[in-house]
């Protein structure tokens, strides 16, 4: 079917797809090997956005180096900024008031949400079906009109400080969570009736870019990629943190591995988060928005690890403290990295078009690959 | 002979100014169309609801700088649009615009546009190929492909209308359609083949689902990546006005082109209809088909190309060959009304 | 048989699903108010930016021109980037006394990230978040702002 | 009980105290053989490499390795210490988890670690001609954005 890795013979054509393409969404760039449509090598070269946060996080104190993982996924950025509070609160054994986890679970659905609903206009797209991109921003406004109403921004908000939130949740959010539901609730057909039951897209989708489980876990894939692979691996449900474990939901699992099961499982997700929204957003507790914390905050000597589940995976916060105010050395462990990895064996042996769909589905955000 | 000589460069500038016009309608009518579709207003802001947007556009393309790429071969690569456009204007020559406005009914009018309609993939494939650029190489490639193989579909479609007028002239097969447009007289059989027509036609021009050849998210911009100013707008006027023409033989074939719609031998109607002017018809229809196709755009995603020919080769050529086999069944027994 | 009946029922549901998706469209083709384009900059006075919202850090002054900055630089700390310098100086108060108080806050809107924790710092409320967001300038040191404003006092009964 | 098993297969393995997942350094030169074994031994099964990190420790540098197992879903960090730090050499895994290939990558591009028996070892960020590990402790920027 294909030849081996890196034989680049007569007549083969080597491509350079990005920095600057319509479909990598962003910088990325992949030096591709194709033997007429065929494509035989996939090699990323990266690096074009890097900013080397982990080496400002180290002159960075605990409170300020939050703000900065924003900018790494900023599609999930809520949920960056969760991981990091949550690890200074898991190194300083701060209590975090109830009330705070569930607007922190909350904020984190609807980035989620808001995240599938970016993705699945971006997918569209890249297949070549540019009208749902604009039907998604409509609903996606809503949310981001939310976040601003509460977060005071709409794409970084650096919301989540060690402890809590920085601020309680705007008077007006429950209603308007209610309203958005309400709103996208009666919006989802359309998401059915545009893509998922149209016969190109699935044509498009089916048996493109497949990973087995054995593979999906070998090359640390996380997220909708692995979980539609039938890895169980939602770091939601294995190790609970906030208030996830007092909610009921399902973790979304396809076996085939292909790129359509990736769009089913991230369908699957947004309802999901729904069901987790609506449990949450009647019975906010009472209470304090933020524990009590002292102005200087230093993490005991010793190395800590956390991890949370963003829209595109396992994201794993690990820092190495020398009980001093900043860390010493800090490592974020990106899910959009390890799903790229398994790029080159996703798409040996298919067709150009099948290369930009699978990059669709692997929703890859580039400064998140990049750091 | 110094008048024929006269009356063709009237012609001539005239079609040209045709051309711009069609040009300038259709690329505002695409942009409104595709900007109500996804929920935006689209061009509002130059002159009245933004009718001189398309006009600034074509300003801003002419004053700018035509590159030319340092490998390319510069003969062909500044030669291909030409081709691209010649082979558009050259279509133009047998489709009547209104009553006994022909400016060449010649007597193998189908025959003529079925040949000439496929010299665009030569300015196609000489652009991709000329450019020396590798995406332009690959989307001149899936454009050969893709041409060569709608062509048939087209054609049978085209053939089973000859088959029921029993003519390969234009005006005759108009004529032949006083008493009622084809797709309402040839039952189902017609109706296939106007479908199968439509959607061949669509990938004729590399319009999407079927716009393998510039698919920007893969391609890019395909066989036209390298071309700027210029010679960019002409690649995009020609692909304008090839879906005018397309459209208009699908309205002339199958909707009667400016024949109004008649009804059998209802005469107190049929002269109601007379007072529509033919040219109306004619637009109306044209105009409708262009709204079909661009509809097909702005909702589909696109097909991977063996997806592509296998639509083709798996699909539409069955169904079109057995489709014409009944029709001429039904033309030879005369079930048709 | 079989396979000329899947064949038959593969083109018909391929068909029916692509009209769905086309009614779709055309639904929106024809129904004009679900648009959802904002016609900026003319809509700019129905603009309401919730209150929260991050344009830029300001500092307000009451009508007698005095704010509420001490000079006590918790927010040029707590700034991740450098955005804020403060430079102090000491006045001499009525009683003889020496008091430092701010000689210029120098605010750099081109560095700073709206993160918000400049204000979370402040002991004493003497800066806030406005809600501009058109910031674009042709020059870049126009960007550097000093935000008390010249002549201006620490408001009575702030420590 | 996992803590018996590892000390079998490397005995001069020290388990750190109080922490999250049980933690063990090891030298870099074990690092292989150890891998071998957390891999395939069947109730070890560490068939999940979720993290990979080096820390410049400014007289070595660790390779920290975090590892969890789908099957028996437990986890560990193994810390491999190399002690040449101008010559750091470490086995490369990239066969035994296939993500390590790229997240080696990282590692020598931004601290210089050496991994044998990498197939592409080159720099993955930062361009061909890049001298020095910027994430290294002793690292200085020629064009220093703070000091400007």
């Amino acid at each position: 079917m294909f030849q081996e890795v890196g034989t680049t013979e007569m007549g083969d054509l080597i491509i350079n797809v990005g920095p600057q393409h319509p479909s990598t969404h962003g910088v990325l760039h992949l030096v591709i090997t194709l033997n007429g449509e065929t494509v035989k090598k996939v090699e990323p070269h990266l690096g074009y956005i890097h900013r080397s946060i982990e080496k400002m996080c180290e002159s960075l104190t605990y409170r300020q180096f939050i703000y900065v993982t924003s900018r790494m996924d900023y599609l999930s950025s809520h949920i960056n900024n969760h991981a990091c509070a949550l690890i200074v609160e898991k190194g300083l054994q701060i209590e975090v008031p109830q009330r705070a986890q569930y607007i922190r679970v909350l904020l984190d659905e609807l980035t989620r949400i808001a995240s599938h609903q970016l993705w699945w206009g971006a997918m569209a797209m890249d297949v070549g079906a540019i009208t749902p991109f604009f039907h998604a921003f409509r609903e996606r406004e809503v949310i981001n009109d939310i976040m601003e109403q509460t977060c005071g921004a709409r794409l970084t908000m650096n919301f989540m400080v060690p402890g809590g939130c920085m601020y309680d949740i705007h008077p007006d959010f429950v209603k308007s969570v209610k309203d958005f539901m309400a709103f996208f609730r009666s919006k989802l057909s359309e998401y059915d009736e545009m893509v998922t039951n149209n016969p190109i897209f699935q044509a498009r989708m089916k048996d493109v870019g497949v990973i087995s489980k054995e593979n999906a876990i070998s090359y640390g894939c996380s997220g909708p990629v692995a979980r539609a692979a039938g890895v169980v691996c939602d770091v939601r449900k294995l190790s609970p943190y906030d208030v996830y474990s007092q909610v009921n939901f399902e973790e979304a699992l396809e076996t085939e591995g292909d790129c359509f099961a990736r769009y089913k499982v991230r369908m699957k997700e947004m309802n999901e988060s729904m069901r987790i929204i609506d449990q949450l957003i009647d019975n906010i507790p009472e209470g304090d928005f933020q524990a009590k914390t002292k102005a200087v905050l230093k993490l005991p000597k010793g190395d800590y690890y956390t991890n949370v589940e963003t829209a595109r995976g396992d994201f794993g916060v690990y820092i190495v403290s020398e009980g001093a105010t900043t860390p010493y050395r800090i490592k974020f462990h990106s899910p959009g990295f390890c799903n790229l990895s398994a790029l080159d064996h996703m798409t040996r042996g298919s067709k150009i078009g099948d290369l930009v769909a699978i990059m669709g589905s692997l929703d890859l955000v580039i400064p998140d690959i990049d750091r | 002979m110094l008048t024929t000589l006269t009356e063709l460069t009237i012609v001539g500038i005239l079609i040209l100014t045709l051309f711009a016009v069609l040009g300038l309608v259709l690329v505002f009518m695409e942009r409104k169309v595709s900007a109500y579709m996804q929920i935006r207003l689209g061009p509002n802001r130059v002159g009245y609801k933004g009718i001189a947007q398309t006009l600034a556009d074509t300003i801003k393309l002419v004053v700018k700088e035509g590159l030319t790429p340092n490998g390319a071969d510069k003969f062909l690569f500044n030669l291909a649009p030409f081709i691209v456009m010649f082979g558009a204007m050259l279509l133009m020559a047998p489709i009547p615009f209104a009553r006994n406005s022909q400016i060449w009914d010649l007597n193998i009018g189908v025959l003529y546009i079925t040949a000439v309609s496929s010299i665009s993939v030569i300015g196609i494939l000489m652009a991709g190929w000329s450019s020396n650029n590798k995406y332009s190489l690959l989307g001149a490639m899936r454009s050969g492909a893709q041409i060569v193989s709608y062509e048939l579909s087209a054609g049978l479609a085209i053939i089973s209308i000859v088959v029921l007028t029993g003519s390969l002239k234009i005006s005759e097969i108009i004529a032949s359609q006083e008493t009622g447009w084809w797709i309402f007289r040839g039952h189902i059989p017609v109706l296939i083949s106007f479908v199968i027509f439509i959607i061949a036609v669509t990938a004729e021009t590399n319009r999407a689902p079927f716009d393998m050849a510039e698919a920007e998210s893969e391609l890019t911009a395909g066989f036209h990546t390298e071309y700027s100013g210029m010679r960019f707008a002409l690649f995009f006027l020609a692909e304008y006005v090839n879906i005018f023409i397309v459209c208009a033989i699908g309205a002339t074939l199958f909707l009667g082109g400016w024949m109004p719609f008649h009804i059998g031998n209802w005469a107190g109607f049929n002269h109601l209809m007379d007072f529509i002017p033919s040219s109306i018809w004619f637009f109306g229809k044209t105009f409708f088909l262009i709204f079909v196709i661009m509809w097909f755009r702005w909702t589909f995603p696109r097909l991977r190309i063996d997806q592509l020919l296998n639509l083709e080769w798996k699909y539409l050529l069955p169904i079109g060959m057995f489709n014409l086999l009944l029709m001429t069944i039904i033309a030879i027994m005369g079930w048709y009304f | 048989m079989s396979f000329l009946r899947n064949y038959i029922s593969t083109v018909y549901n391929s068909v029916r699903s692509l009209l769905i998706g086309m009614r779709r469209t055309g639904y929106y083709f024809t129904h004009h108010k679900e648009i959802i384009t904002q016609n900026y900059p003319e809509n700019r006075d129905q603009l309401n930016l919730p209150e929260r919202f991050k344009g830029e850090v300001v500092m307000p002054h009451n009508d007698n021109n005095e704010h509420r900055c001490t000079g006590c630089t918790a927010c040029e700390l707590a700034c991740p980037n450098g955005t804020i310098k403060i430079i102090t100086k000491f006045d001499i108060s009525p009683e003889g006394k020496k008091k430092k108080a701010i000689d210029t806050f120098i605010y750099h809107l081109e560095l700073c990230t709206m993160c918000n924790l400049c204000i979370q710092a402040c002991p004493t409320d003497a800066i806030k978040m406005a809600q501009t967001f058109e910031h674009s300038v042709y020059d870049r040191s126009e960007f550097i702002k000093t935000l008390n404003k010249p002549d201006s006092k620490l408001m009575e009964g702030v420590e | 009980m996992i803590q018996e098993k590892l000390l079998s297969i490397c005995p001069a393995a020290v388990f750190e105290e109080n922490t999250q997942w049980p933690t063990m350094n090891i030298d870099s030169a074990e690092w292989r053989k150890l891998a071998e074994a957390l891999k395939n031994e069947n109730d070890l099964a560490f068939d999940y490499l979720f993290c990979v990190t080096c820390v410049d420790w400014k007289t070595h540098l660790t390779m920290v390795y975090h590892l969890s197992s789908t099957l028996h879903r437990h986890t560990i960090v193994v810390k491999a210490k190399i002690a040449d730090r101008n010559n750091a050499i470490i086995d490369s895994v990239y066969n035994i988890w296939a993500t390590a290939e790229l997240n080696e990558r990282e590692a020598y591009d931004l601290f210089g670690v050496h991994f044998t028996n990498h197939p592409d070892l080159r720099r993955l960020f930062l361009s061909e001609d890049w001298v020095g590990f910027p994430l290294r402790k002793d690292y200085e920027d020629p064009i220093n954005m703070i000091k400007l």
